[in-house]
């Protein structure tokens, strides 16, 4: 991705912020001109809740060459609270962590380094919820 | 709507081919098919390529094969819908035929993977599935989404069976001429390679290959003067959400069941009449959704028939005839022209050692990313 | 073949939309166009765009514009020939409604160039107008073979009105709310720019920007039934060697001339009927090959008919009506939806202060590099 | 280009040896599967004469991002002995010393480093002939 993308997109990498339509609901994760599903053109901002649970989750070993010195890396599909599915990469957890179902949060990490220009590119990451004993 | 047949068919080894250019692999499967088809010029040209832009630094490929096909005058473009380019651009022929306003176009699909390192192929395969500033910016790529999906399905249905589709794919590309990887697995070995993302095996998944092939479509008065074997063909194609998981049951793909829908429809042939299927198996647990979405097998239980049997040569409905894109190789851009010329040689009977018995209708299911788009082809025995 | 006509149209100002990712930009030029159309849906999507690969790291960019139009399902690809890929789009489109296949179908081209640095836009335009080993290896750009070009004109017929093509468009440009540069310039100016390649001075060539542009396309039938104003409009296409120093004499554009004269047979229409045409003047000279090798200029002989008038609003054939690929901008993929787009605004009677008196006919010329494909579309008001 | 697309090529770019259509003559910088212009497919490798005229020349002041530390550079238009026209980077030449219609000839020079890679990749450029006094 081009840095431009990057900056234009902040909003929902840094916050979960998106667009929700007013008519049936659905949130889009971009500026929508209009609905993807119902084709309304009226919506609100809304934040999405950084909790949720996670639903299935998997390791990325030979990545993509932007993703190179990350790898392996994981990548997880959460149900957030308000039913919202995100993916996600995962962090903060220790091997034998993962597993489908757990409660994950929201948190702003580093993503990557972006090509030849080296502009550090941040966003949120999910990582399990620590149970309290 | 006039009537379109495929009139010929031509292509190349899968392999890494190193000494040719995209182009020139390109015009070589070109030329075969021009031959085939008996035809020396064409109105029109359409070309398939999905990464030219990126593997090659090259932009205008359709001008470009117009003059290495030696055609140079005749209109052409590159059409481009990721993994299924090359359908896109039979999609574009086929509605140029059908017209009246051409007898014949070429219709070339390519690509050349080798061009590139691995990471760089995988990261053209993240520019199509998924936006470059969702899943590409987290670097949620092909294999992860499907693998992804693969959990989903195995927490609905089980597993069984899926990981059975490569082993079918490979028992029918053994010994196929232009097949990358012409010989057989057993289900041990791909159950003890390793992930590539869990639970997805690096041999559930097809490898990276250059390749190119073509075919002449023509029109039904064109197809009448022609002495070359002619196939009646229809495609439809359909759309759904870029991201799985933003559709209502990532397991149903919408664009398969629409596109297989409307293009029975359209040729007027009912699902028990298919004799034959080429799938989308990029990765195993695609062609098993292709099969369950079309309307092929009941929703779960396509790794469970593919164990009984029923996809191989000999079953109630053989598949990926002479390797799928597992085993015959999956040249992104070239894929869906591979899948169509392969049903030409077997309702032609010029398929070999893998020549079904008389089969008069096969089907090809054609993804772009993980279903964001499929094309779905269709051929049949129909005279002129 | 099923009559095809224009049924609406949408497009952005062409400027540097650092608020608004490429299809953001396009879904907004669509339900513009769909709006004016009076459509809700249509059967097909076609995308025209050449650098998304390059420039935004994204493939798959139909199924993407059927999610952001709202149009999930709906089959959609991508076309790409270089600068003219919307043109590319449209031919596609064209065919799957003069097929009977399709009633309506909408035709999306943009670009978006700012997400590049000016030496990526270069690099971008390496690829579309030359091979990536030949022209692209030695840096060889679009710029470079353009002006040789103009060197190769100056020396047979002088370069006398050339640089005068810049000083039209932006005259018509003046005001305009989607053009880029909506400013007069002066010849002098023009004559005072710095060299970009000799003999091409910066301010006879395009600038840099972002745009879409929107069409639905209707069949006969339902032009019948729908309010819009409906215009019929054809489109022809030519190829050329890509190399314009491969070709017979490089100062005649084949792609041009095949193009245009199919067109217009296809449309009935003679050249004396023609009543306005869009340029491709992304340089000057080749503002002046599109007329001459189009037959609307003797060969040599398009400067000095530009500076006595002949191509202005008020002369005998206006050119470049919104101010062309200058002055209104050349967004590549959106270009020639663009140049359709106000030809139908001026046959409709909705071009405000650049209005013709009552044209009836009018002819748009899209290239892709330096004329290695050419498509023309006319479009004419036709009773339904 | 990538790298692979130069290996490919490096016979017609280091010595100008291409294809000659045995029907029609004309000339293929790269190998052909059928001509270009007759659709004939018999060939014989050829080397390209490496003298001729300079037809025209352009300077690129703002080039590709490939060629930025290259810049300003020369293009020429050439007509080599036997006619065929070909496209070459100018070098070793005066400030004042290129025109229309002088006699060039081909060298073997560095022609630019590509990219990531770093692979310092070479080619034919053609420089003026020094007239002999
Ligand atoms: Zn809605
Ligand atoms: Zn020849």
């Amino acid at each position: 991705m081009r840095v431009t993308g990057y900056w234009r997109n902040i909003s929902f990498l840094y916050r979960l912020a998106g667009w929700k339509c007013t008519h049936c609901g659905a949130f889009h994760h971009y500026k929508p001109v209009i609905c993807r599903r119902c084709r309304s053109r009226e919506f609100t901002q809304v934040e999405l809740p950084g909790s949720g649970r996670l639903i299935a989750y998997t390791v990325i070993r030979s990545p993509p060459k932007e993703f190179e010195r990350y790898a392996p890396y994981s990548i997880g599909l959460i149900e957030l609270e308000d039913g919202t599915k995100i993916l996600s990469q995962l962090t903060d957890f220790k091997e034998d962590e993962l597993r489908d179902g757990i409660r994950v949060e929201a948190v702003f990490r580093k993503v990557r380094v972006n090509g030849e220009q080296g502009i550090i590119e941040y966003g949120y990451k999910f990582r399990p919820v620590l149970s309290r004993s | 709507m006039v009537g379109v047949y495929v009139a010929g068919v031509g292509f190349t080894k899968i392999a890494e081919h190193w000494d040719k250019d995209l182009e020139q692999l390109m015009a070589e499967a070109a030329v075969k098919a021009l031959e085939d088809a008996g035809v020396s010029t064409v109105n029109a040209i359409y070309v398939g390529c999905a990464l030219s832009e990126y593997l090659q630094c090259q932009a205008n490929l359709g001008a470009l094969m117009a003059e290495c096909t030696g055609l140079v005058g005749v209109p052409a473009f590159r059409s481009e819908a990721a993994e299924a380019s090359g359908a896109a651009a039979l999609y574009s022929g086929f509605c140029d035929i059908a017209s009246g306003r051409s007898e014949a176009v070429l219709v070339i699909g390519g690509e050349k993977l080798s061009d590139g390192l691995p990471e760089e192929v995988s990261s053209g395969m993240l520019m199509m599935s998924g936006r470059s500033w969702y899943e590409g910016f987290m670097g949620a790529d092909f294999y992860a989404i499907s693998a992804l999906l693969y959990r989903l399905y195995s927490k609905r249905y089980g597993d069984e069976g899926i990981p059975f589709f490569p082993v079918i794919s490979h028992e029918h590309a053994e010994g196929v001429a232009h097949a990358q990887y012409p010989f057989k697995i057993t289900l041990d070995r791909v159950l003890e390679s390793p992930f590539i993302a869990e639970p997805l095996r690096m041999l559930e998944v097809s490898g990276i290959g250059d390749g190119a092939a073509a075919l002449v479509l023509v029109s039904e008065g064109l197809a009448r003067r022609l002495k070359s074997p002619k196939i009646k063909i229809f495609i439809s194609s359909a759309t759904d959400y870029m991201n799985p998981f933003d559709r209502e049951d990532p397991l149903r793909l919408q664009s398969v069941m629409l596109s297989v829908s409307k293009v029975l429809e359209q040729a007027g042939v009912s699902r028990g009449e298919v004799n034959m299927v080429e799938l989308h198996d990029s990765v195993s647990i695609l062609g098993a959704l292709c099969l369950e979405s079309g309307g092929f097998s009941p929703p779960g239980a396509a790794g469970k028939l593919a164990m009984k049997g029923e996809f191989g040569l000999n079953g109630r409905l053989p598949c990926n005839t002479f390797g799928g894109l597992k085993a015959r190789g999956h040249p992104f851009g070239a894929t869906a022209i591979y899948q169509v010329a392969e049903i030409y040689l077997q309702l032609t009977g010029r398929a070999g050692k893998n020549q079904l018995d008389k089969p008069r209708t096969g089907l090809a299911i054609s993804l772009s990313g993980v279903g964001a788009a499929a094309f779905t082809s269709l051929l049949k025995i129909e005279e002129v």
